[in-house]
């Protein structure tokens, strides 16, 4: 598939980085047609991806955190990675509600699922997690 | 994020202004939970008109307030909720728990 | 000086990055208390030098971008490189109202100067241009 | 970029939305050097008040409107700039050689 466009981002693993990415994205988002609601859309999976990485990845200490933006004919790809703790189990870690962490919702890549069309995960135990999300622009038409 | 709290009829009143993330859940809650303390009410009205945005870590933290609202015997709702967030609340079910007003003078007489 | 915090973006020489630049890097400043304007300033600046890259480095053709951003204790740095065509007399593209293009108005390095506190520029011929644009924080406080 | 050209009163008005920038500067010039020559009239206002951001390139596009509007012995003006773009105009010079006004209204019964 023939790549349009592309910006890959690399962020310190900072809670104020999380905003800049979802408006760097979603600026990205934007060269396609979508509607605002799907562009709102975006800003929240990436939002989930990234605050994991600073969250669960690297459980706030310093990091970076790579974000990947690609534009294909028919799709729009964002890959999150972080080089952090990694996840054991993916597939318990994906149950809605589930959360290693008392306090928190476990909502995260539910939210990622609903939002965008497809959703990926690659993690290593203490290597880190690589999360490849894709929205379809199908039937869509660019800037 | 810009949080102004204020007591009206015996509600604690807060109008949110921000994006609600992980970045600003600390503040929101401390902010939150001090002026609960200090008023000493037990009902609360978020105004979340200037929420533009909410992720699950925005929601958790809604959601720890209203444990602890309800713990207090409180009530917790909202008024003005933008479209966007309605859609997260709708996902996550916390629309079943908060009550959802069209307007502060509404909620504030129905509480 | 201390690093706070930094973020690196790699972009296609595309005319249609220049906006998303802008966007991020002006998402990057409002971590400090700059004013509305001084924000305005910075992405007239971002924008000069990401358009320049675009239109004179690369001359429209196929090429990276790098975006460095850097807040330290005291001042915002933006760096912007390309690996193009490169400037021959630095002195002569600052002048205001220069232009190798007559369709242009040459005053690109101008805004830069005139918006940022301190503007240097770096390049080989042949080998690529680099811009690095410092805003003062002094005296501002962060989010 | 949305531009939406007119004719009012042998003036042809071009309210323009969005960021002036070189990503847009062709299409822009482009609509407006068309709709000039398919409406036969020389006086052109612009109408910036959506226009939120405009460099260099946005800029160039406009002088050269401004060359190419003289040259047919028109008047170019523009309404409603927005401080940061008249900023940049004021910068540039620009504000020697454009006509401005307070709204369209106020400009086409000067024109
Ligand atoms: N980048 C990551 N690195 C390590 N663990 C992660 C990462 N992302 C998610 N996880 C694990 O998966 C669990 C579920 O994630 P999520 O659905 O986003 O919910 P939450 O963030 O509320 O815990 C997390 O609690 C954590 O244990
Ligand atoms: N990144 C670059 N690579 C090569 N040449 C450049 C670059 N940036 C600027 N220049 C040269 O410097 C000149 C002046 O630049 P500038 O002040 O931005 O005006 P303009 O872009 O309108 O020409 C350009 O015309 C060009 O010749």
């Amino acid at each position: 598939m023939a790549i349009k466009n592309q910006i890959t981002m690399s962020i310190r693993s900072l809670s104020e980085n999380v905003g800049i990415a979802r408006v760097s994205t979603a600026a990205f988002a934007a060269q396609v047609d979508f509607t605002l609601n799907e562009i709102e859309e975006i800003k929240v999976a990436v939002s989930e991806a990234v605050s994991n990485a600073v969250i669960h990845g690297y459980e706030y200490q310093d990091g970076e955190i790579e974000i990947k933006m690609t534009l294909y004919e028919d799709q729009l790809e964002y890959i999150i990675v972080d080089h952090g703790k990694g996840i054991a189990d993916i597939a318990l870690a994906r149950q809605p509600s589930y959360s290693s962490d008392p306090e928190r919702m476990g909502l995260g890549f539910a939210f990622m699922e609903s939002f965008m069309d497809e959703l990926y995960i690659e993690s290593e135990v203490n290597k880190g997690t690589l999360v490849r999300m894709v929205k379809k622009t199908l039937l869509k038409t660019e800037h | 994020m810009n949080i102004v709290t204020s007591l009206k009829r015996g509600v604690l009143l807060v109008r949110v202004e921000g994006e609600l993330d992980m970045h600003v859940a600390n503040e929101f809650r401390e902010t939150v939970d001090h002026a609960l303390e200090l008023s000493g009410v037990k009902h609360v009205l978020f105004n979340l008109e200037a929420v533009k945005f909410i992720d699950s870590s925005g929601l958790g933290v809604l959601l720890g307030r209203y444990k602890k609202i309800s713990g207090l015997g409180g009530i917790m709702s909202a008024t003005q909720i933008q479209p966007q967030v309605l859609q997260i609340f709708e996902l996550s079910g916390l629309l079943k728990i908060i009550k959802l007003y069209h307007s502060e003078k509404e909620a504030l007489e129905c509480l």
